[in-house]
């Protein structure tokens, strides 16, 4: 509305004898916004405080920085982050002692937080240990790369850092430019601590205290936030500082009306659409659609291996082999991802030791019925499959296609549609017997995923597999710093998920970018939302 | 019913071609209803991907859905799926809120004030975000779709009910009932409440229209009936998503169906308080 | 003198009704002269008020003038336009109205009615308009005109309203008045204060008057000719007391025998073969053996309702077996109070009746429909459209104490018992399959009596059982209940505002006022002798011929 | 006096409300500790969250005490005006209820406003003509207008008129996000437009209302118009009419005067009723137009099990349901006189 309004402005200006101050100033100011509009809406500034949305994500990463951060590489043409390029943010440099235990970063001179104050290795210290001692998000993330005490992070001097670790740990640095260990300005927050609340997780929570590349000018939660650049700012590639002046992000959570607003020009990027509306306006081919496989995250149709009848691996197979998986992948997505089923393993190995790996299944009822009489059930079985309120659109059609085809086989599926919340519960206390899921892996390796979705009496573990050579795998390969014995790790991983298929892997959904064709610049990140630094307008 | 009011209605149905029409409708309704099992040209829930999403045709009268499935059938399955939930919510406060209400409007004393308080809790409530938190709590399964409806009603016919019989209980023949040997609670029961069911079934057409668009709401935000049980609601909602893509037949003809159902029962509610308002009698 | 007032040639009222039109008026014609006062008498149905309502051209949608001729002065109202109406209606002929309370505007002050109708017709400022409204409450006679000029209707009494009402209709100096049973439902005291008042005004300043009403004493009294219509036609004219003495027409005849007076006799009322008593011997006043206990004894009763109003503050009473005795009192004096709680339909606060000698008091009227006293203390109620249960038809209404009292069972023995009930009553056997509403006022009444005698009790409560009905009507019901009393030996307590009916009824009479007793004794005494000026009011206030007659005499 | 009674009649109409509340209160603390959502598990979902981070959700939350100790400690806090704080939001509930419900009212009370508007007209032009042609034509169109969900109404309007003909602005929110906010004074931005002067700004909030203001409106006409029909014939037919027509006061004044003002007071008390139905049901509208108010808020804290939003939803809109009762009881009191004497 915004355009057609300055449209009509011009209009009119142009019919009163050229009167120009007004509309082409707007216009230019337009030009310089970027307008984003989301589902979900931002719910905290701090992307550490328990319950924080991506959206939240999205915005910590412009508002602060962090020691370090990923670089981006091409692939299949679209622009990804990249895990193993990871280059330095407030960090000027870092370098990793030869025996992997001690990482030193040298940060920036010219570095200042929005305040105009230095950021000085003590900031950064104040900053970790707060990140992995106080209660919040960040400590279970950077557990991940051996980053649990504060004793491991060490001021040298005010441009000097150290992080020392128990063993080599080729996810410590990774962990580092994840969302959470943001640096805060410590002298600022300290100014807001209470005695309960030592590290200021309650003002942090409404106000920022970074030195990223945008300054907050607004904050609605659960309606708007507004940004504008930081102009001091020089961490971008290149050294330069964010293409727009101005953000705002806004809350649309009615799906269409997000596509109606991105094909008016009204808004300049959304990600989370449906399928069906991505599908219709890249055909339309007015706007630029940048289609991603979301290539560290999966969705799966998981069994309770611990709950009869799925603790029978033949049942399992079954199901595998039971359902018509290039249909629910039309109707559920229009297509749009990567299927993780219908391949075909040479002499029935694993062809490499990456996950998510496609998987040599497909629609086989023969072979089905065949698995359900080996696990006694030559008549089928009664169960119940369930998927989340927030997941209908896509889940929907896929259960009705899953019911459909296991009735094929005897088996009789009662669809339940559960709120969000109930999912999670009844996830985490493994009441569910077979369900519908997506998992995402900011650090996508092979260990990561089987270590955290494969092992473990723990919520993610969503089939409650328990299964002690692979638990004893992965754990192994989590510090094995030979490549190729990590491959061979991973492919007997991927040999022994096969065997027991404690969960069907459906799909890698696409990240669908719909954006104005002016946008240039996006990159698919590992947390699923689009980082405004890298956008620019053509 | 008598011939006179049979006569009434004949005279006010001609004088009010409208009810007569929703009268019709309704009666189509409830039949399409009785028989869809055998009115639908196919399976409600058979998908057929390949031919998904297809603009209506000579074969698909209505087009198919996202999984190819026809939606003509899908409605008309529906119909009685939707009527089940509205009659049977409406049905069940409709006869806890009469027997309620007339008690309470017989007696007075204490009951009244105590029913009072909790008819003053209920309405209290927000309405739907009631209804949206009982079918939360108690999972979106049919049953509790209709109880969540049907308790979110009961206030409207407990105060009807109890206003109607209250303003009946000392007419004469309400006392002469009394002094022919009847108790009170038979007098409520059998002399007051067959007075004032006319009224109240007006009330209950006009609040069957309700009850469907209540659940299409529910529908909505996802707290409807588990899929691929064909709802109108559900069906109306999923095929919001298509509006912007084009697939106005997703939308369009379920949404026909839920309005034409509504219309008719309001409509028909409307005619019948026509026959029954006395004050319309000459 | 040279042309009437008002010229009614031939009018013809039509309804259009679900059943086809209906004639509500069939060719009246009348004439009135400037300054007369006109009755206009019938009974319900007979085209009266719908007469009054053709002059003013006030008929409801549903009718329209059909044919005939009014001309009012040298205007023709049949012909006028809309706003020539208007600018008639106040000003040149005004109305007043049954149910004066219903007939203001309940949310404007009354001055402010009173001067709305000024301003209609005249062009003067909203402060003159109120300054003459004021004068016109003192014309009325009401009290504190200045404060009640800011009253609103619900704070004045039914006549007080009444009052308020001629204030407007007078308000334009109308040449004529059209009364439309202007006091029915005003207590009988009321009803004479508005009456002279009414009368005196129009006198006074020079108003001619139709006053419409089925109260033929009320016209007699006020009104110099008299009009009898009867089913929309014009039966008879006549200066009053010639009509009463000497009516001609049969119907004007049945009237006047029917409207009780001060000295008719129940035998009287109904002339002819449809005569019910006249085959009857005089009804032998039962002397009960002496040492049985009395039929019905009320000690010391008192009702206090629970928002803290007393309704009935001491009331005791002794009734003998088939004796009458009738209860008096206007409006708020506690006698349907009293009914009731004798009848066991409600519970008393304090006191005890003794029925049959037993004490029925004790049981609570929640459970008293088990007791075997209840079959013997049945009640007839007022207002017979009220009293039948709509869904119910005769035979349901007679048959049901039947089932639940005398424990009958569906068969041709309850059908043979009910059949003889209506026969006593003199209900037509093929009108039992009937519902209420296609049953006239009469028939309802008398199924009323029926299911009340069905279980042939001992003692029968009447409360005001004539009330709502035509005088034809309340003559043979009357009559009928009588003859019952005398047929059974039925007790009765009659409960009734009208004092002609109950001194006619009634061997003894209790007055009733504020919920005490004002007087009791042998009605006839009672009534000719008053004891107390209370009931020397009430009895005054009875618009009776013998009085007028006396009054023109003298 | 007449003022004193009815502020009397008010006070104790509100006292005896408040058992009501309570009832509420207790009722909905109940009903969402029924939900089989634990809310620490949903907000503990971030990537990697665990056992220990579920715990500190729950105690954070007061979740590992027995439910009647969390019950008295939820009244306490009530009492002292804390609704609790929302997991979504991260913000105190009061705070959110206090920022949206500005929001919710304006957008209802504008709804209403035009139900009103062209709901009465509608009415008294039917109850004028009762059983003509424009009766049947007000009766059809109000039921067309109830038997289309809001959410059906609401998104064909936007696609209508956003999307196809590009006449309304981006259904995203209460005003043009390019906009200057004016400084609030009332929470309502078109008084607040109007109070800082800012004409385009109040235009421009204007259009974005109108849209979902309709959709509202287009649900609750007919119940109104319906009353008003109902009433209006009532009192065309009623006794007093015939008197003011029988001393010839002019059409004008019987209809308006004299049936209108008896006819609008059961028209009071509807508007009432449907005004507090609105202000709960409109959870559909606030989430097709994206629309900051209270009942969006409350929908997504249900989903997600988030107690205590839900709580201080229900809780503030059972109070302003007593509060509306209250404004229609004094308005109708004033209307009315009859009234005062109770």
């Amino acid at each position: 509305m915004r355009l057609t309004y300055s449209k009509q402005m011009l209009g009119a200006a142009a019919a009163l004898a050229f009167v120009v101050a007004a509309g082409p100033l707007q216009a230019q100011t337009r030009a310089e916004t970027l307008r984003y509009v989301t589902g979900a809406s931002v719910n905290t500034l701090d992307p550490n405080i328990p319950g924080s949305t991506r959206e939240a994500f999205a915005v910590s990463l412009s508002t602060y920085d962090r020691l370090v951060s990923f670089g981006r590489k091409q692939l299949n043409g679209k622009w990804v982050f990249d895990l193993d390029s990871i280059r330095g943010e407030l960090a000027e440099s870092y370098e990793v002692s030869p025996d992997g235990l001690k990482i030193t970063f040298k940060l920036r001179k010219d570095a200042k937080f929005q305040d105009g104050s230095p950021v000085t290795a003590e900031d950064v210290k104040w900053s970790l240990d707060r990140a992995v001692t106080a209660k919040i998000l960040g400590k279970a993330q950077l557990l991940t790369g051996s980053l649990t005490d504060a004793s491991q992070f060490k001021a040298i001097d005010p441009l000097t850092f150290e992080v020392t670790l128990p063993k080599p740990d080729k996810l410590a640095l990774p962990n580092l430019a994840t969302v959470y260990p943001i640096i805060i300005n410590s002298k600022l927050a300290k100014s807001h601590t209470t005695e309960e609340d030592p590290w200021a997780q309650a003002w942090l929570k409404d106000n920022t205290a970074g030195s990223g590349a945008y300054i907050l000018e607004s904050f609605k939660p659960g309606e708007q936030v507004m940004l504008k650049r930081n102009d001091d700012w020089n961490r971008g590639p290149g050294g330069k500082q964010a293409f727009f002046k101005r953000l705002i992000l806004q809350s649309v959570p009615e799906p269409a009306t997000r596509a109606n607003l991105v094909e008016k020009g009204d808004v300049d990027i959304v990600i989370d659409l449906q399928a069906s509306d991505a599908q219709s306006l890249e055909a339309k081919g007015k706007l630029q659609v940048i289609s991603t496989p979301q290539y560290n995250a999966m969705t799966f149709i998981s069994m309770n291996n611990q709950m009869p009848p799925f603790d029978k691996v033949d049942v399992r197979r079954a199901i595998a082999y039971a359902l018509p998986y290039d249909d629910m992948f039309k109707a559920a997505l229009f297509g749009r991802g990567e299927l993780l089923t219908g391949a075909t393993w040479a002499d029935g190995k694993p062809p490499s030791g990456a996950f998510p790996i496609k998987q040599p299944i497909k629609l086989d009822l023969d072979k089905a019925k065949a698995y359900l009489k080996a696990a006694g059930f030559p008549d089928g079985f009664s169960t119940t499959f369930s998927f989340n309120v927030g997941q209908s659109a896509t889940a929907e059609p896929m259960a009705a296609l899953l019911k459909e085809s296991l009735g094929k086989i005897g088996i009789k599926v009662d669809i339940q549609k559960l709120p969000d919340a109930q999912m999670s519960t009844q996830i985490t206390e493994k009441k569910l017997p077979f369900f519908t899921e997506g998992i995402v892996a900011w650090l996508p390796s092979t260990d990561y995923f089987y270590r955290n979705f494969y092992t473990g009496n723990q919520r993610w573990n969503y089939s409650s597999i328990d299964n002690a050579e692979l638990t004893s795998i992965a754990q192994e390969a989590r510090f094995e710093a030979d490549k190729t014995k990590y491959e061979a790790d991973g492919v007997k991983l991927n040999a022994i998920n096969f065997d027991q298929m404690p969960q069907v892997p459906l799909w890698q959904p696409s990240q669908d970018a719909v954006m104005a064709p002016s946008i240039a610049g996006y990159t698919y990140q590992f947390h699923r939302q689009v980082d405004y630094r890298d956008l620019s307008r053509k | 019913m008598s011939s006179a009011t049979l006569q009434h209605a004949a005279f006010i149905l001609r004088g009010n071609p409208i009810t007569a029409v929703a009268a019709a409708g309704s009666t189509l309704l409830i039949l399409v209803g009785l028989f869809a099992p055998w009115l639908a040209p196919y399976d409600p829930i058979a998908s057929d991907v390949a031919n998904a999403l297809q603009a209506p045709s000579a074969a698909h009268w209505a087009g198919t859905d996202q999984l190819g499935r026809d939606v003509f059938s899908r409605i008309i399955v529906a119909t009685q799926l939707d009527l089940t939930i509205a009659l049977s919510a409406v049905g069940i406060s409709f006869v806890l809120g009469a027997v309620i209400g007339a008690l309470c409007g017989y007696t007075g004393g204490r009951l009244d004030r105590s029913v009072g308080r909790f008819v003053d809790v209920l309405m209290a409530f927000p309405l739907f975000v009631l209804a949206m938190a009982m079918v939360a709590a108690l999972g979106n399964r049919v049953e509790n779709i209709v109880i969540a409806t049907a308790i979110i009603n009961l206030p409207f016919y407990i105060r009807f009910a109890r206003a109607e019989v209250n303003v009946r209980r000392n007419l004469g023949w309400v006392e002469a009932a009394r002094a022919s040997g009847e108790s009170h609670v038979s007098v409520v029961l059998r002399f007051l409440l067959p007075n004032v069911l006319p009224a109240m079934v007006v009330q209950m057409s006009l609040n069957l229209g309700w009850a469907i668009i209540n659940a299409a709401g529910l529908s909505f935000i996802g707290l409807g009936v588990k899929p691929p049980t064909p709802e109108w609601g559900i069906m109306v909602a999923e095929g919001a998503r298509f509006i912007s893509t084009g697939k106005w037949w997703l939308v369009a003809f379920p949404g026909l169906a839920l309005m034409l159902a509504v219309l008719c029962f309001n409509l028909l509610g409307d005619g019948l308080r026509d026959i029954l308002d006395p004050r319309q009698r000459t | 003198m040279t042309q009437p007032l008002l010229n009614i040639e031939n009018l013809h009222v039509t309804f259009s009704t679900r059943r086809g039109p209906v004639e509500a008026v069939r060719g009246v014609s009348l004439s009135l002269a400037e300054g007369e006062t006109l009755g206009i008498v019938g009974e319900s149905g007979s085209g009266k008020s719908v007469t009054g309502f053709a002059v003013t051209r006030l008929l409801e949608s549903a009718g329209r003038i059909s044919a005939g001729r009014i001309t009012f002065r040298d205007r023709e109202i049949t012909k006028m336009t809309s706003a020539g109406l208007r600018e008639m209606h106040g000003s040149a002929m005004a109305m007043i109205f049954q149910n004066p309370r219903g007939a203001l505007n309940p949310i404007r002050a009354i001055g402010q009615q009173i001067a709305d109708a000024i301003m209609a017709h005249r062009k003067i400022s909203a402060d003159d308009a109120r300054g003459e409204a004021l004068e016109l409450l003192r014309a009325v006679k009401i009290r504190d005109p200045e404060k009640r000029m800011a009253a609103y209707p619900h704070e004045l009494s039914g006549g007080m309203c009444q009052r308020v009402m001629i204030a407007m209709a007078i308000s334009s100096n109308p040449a004529l008045l059209i009364a439309d049973e202007p006091t029915t439902g005003l207590d009988v005291t009321t009803q004479k204060v508005v009456m002279d008042l009414l009368a005196q005004i129009a006198a006074d300043r020079g108003m001619a008057t139709i006053l419409i009403t089925h109260d033929l004493g009320l016209s007699a009294r006020y009104c110099r000719r008299v009009v009898v219509m009867e089913q929309g036609r014009l039966v008879e004219e006549a200066e009053a007391l010639t009509l009463f003495h000497s009516p001609q027409h049969p119907y004007t005849k049945r009237l006047v025998a029917a409207s009780p007076t001060a000295t008719s006799r129940v035998e009287d009322l109904v002339t002819g073969d449809e005569n019910l008593l006249a085959a009857l011997p005089a009804a032998p006043l039962p002397t009960p053996p002496h040492g049985t206990p009395p039929l019905l004894e009320v000690r010391d009763l008192v009702k206090r309702f629970d928002d803290g109003t007393v309704g009935l503050k001491t009331f005791s009473m002794v009734l003998a077996a088939g004796e009458s005795v009738g209860l008096v009192g206007e409006s708020g004096s506690g006698k349907s109070t009293t009914s009731r709680m004798i009848c066991r339909l409600l519970d008393q606060s304090e006191g005890s009746i003794n029925f049959n000698g037993e004490s029925i008091s004790h049981i609570p009227a929640r459970d008293f429909h088990r007791a075997p006293q209840r079959k013997d203390i049945q009640i007839v109620f007022q207002d017979p459209n009220d009293s039948l249960n709509p869904r119910f038809t005769a035979f349901d209404c007679i048959a049901h104490p039947l089932m639940r009292l005398a424990g009958m069972r569906n068969g041709d023995a309850l059908r043979a018992r009910v059949r003889e009930c209506a026969h006593r009553v003199g209900l037509p056997a093929d009108l039992l399959e009937r519902f209420p509403h296609q049953l006239s006022g009469g028939q309802k009444a008398r199924i009323g009596i029926a299911r009340a005698i069905a279980c042939r009790p001992r003692l029968l409560v009447l409360d005001e059982p004539t009330a709502a009905l035509d005088v034809s009507v309340q003559a043979v019901v009357l009559q009928l209940l009588d003859k019952l009393r005398r047929e059974d030996g039925l007790a009765f307590l009659f409960v009734s505002h009208d004092l002609n009916v109950v001194r006619m009824m009634c061997q003894r009479t209790i007055v009733l006022r504020n919920g005490e007793i004002v007087e009791q004794g042998e009605s006839h005494a009672l009534f000719d002798n008053p004891q107390t000026d209370y009931t020397r009011e009430l009895v005054d206030a009875v618009p009776n011929i013998e009085l007028i007659e006396a009054a023109v005499a003298g | 006096m007449k003022l004193a009674s009815t502020a009397k009649r008010a006070a104790r109409r509100f006292a005896s409300s408040l058992p009501a509340l309570f009832g509420v209160l207790v009722f909905t603390f109940l009903l969402m500790r029924v939900l089989p959502g634990d809310p620490a598990v949903f907000f503990a979902s971030g990537p990697n969250a665990g056992k220990e981070e579920i715990e500190t959700i729950r105690k954070q939350m007061g979740l590992d005490k027995p439910v009647p100790q969390q019950l008295v400690l939820y009244l306490y806090d009530v009492g002292r005006g804390n609704l609790g704080r929302s997991l979504m939001t991260g913000q105190n509930v009061t705070k959110d209820l206090k920022e949206r419900l500005p929001a919710s009212l304006e957008l209802t009370f504008s709804a209403l406003l035009i139900a009103l508007v062209s709901a009465i007209p509608l009415g008294i032009l039917a109850a004028l003509r009762p059983g003509s042609l424009i009766d049947h034509g007000v009766r059809l169109f109000c039921a067309l207008g109830v038997c289309v969900p809001t959410f059906v109404s609401g998104l064909l309007l936007i696609y209508v008129f956003y999307y196809l003909l590009g006449i309304a602005p981006d259904p995203t929110g209460r005003v043009d996000i390019f906009m200057t906010l004016p400084p609030s004074h009332t929470g309502f931005l078109l008084i607040d437009f109007l109070i800082a002067g800012d004409f385009e700004g109040w235009w421009a909030a204007f259009k974005q209302l109108i849209l979902p203001a309709c959709t509202m409106a287009l649900f609750v006409i007919a119940p109104l118009a319906r009353i008003t029909r109902a009433s209006m014939l009532a009192s065309l037919g009623s006794d007093f009419v015939r008197t003011a027509r029988s001393v010839g006061l002019s059409w004008w004044r019987i209809v308006v005067t004299y049936a209108l003002r008896n006819a609008i007071l059961p028209v009071i008390t509807i508007a009432g009723i449907v005004f507090s139905t609105m202000l709960g049901a409109n959870v559909l509208v606030e989430k097709v137009f994206s629309w900051p108010g209270v009942a969006s808020y409350a929908l997504d804290a249900l989903l997600s099990s988030d107690y205590a939003p839900v709580q201080g939803f229900v809780l503030l809109m059972a109070f302003v349901f007593v509060i509306v009762n209250l404004v229609v009881d004094v308005l109708y009191g004033i209307a009315d006189p009859r009234i005062s004497i109770g």
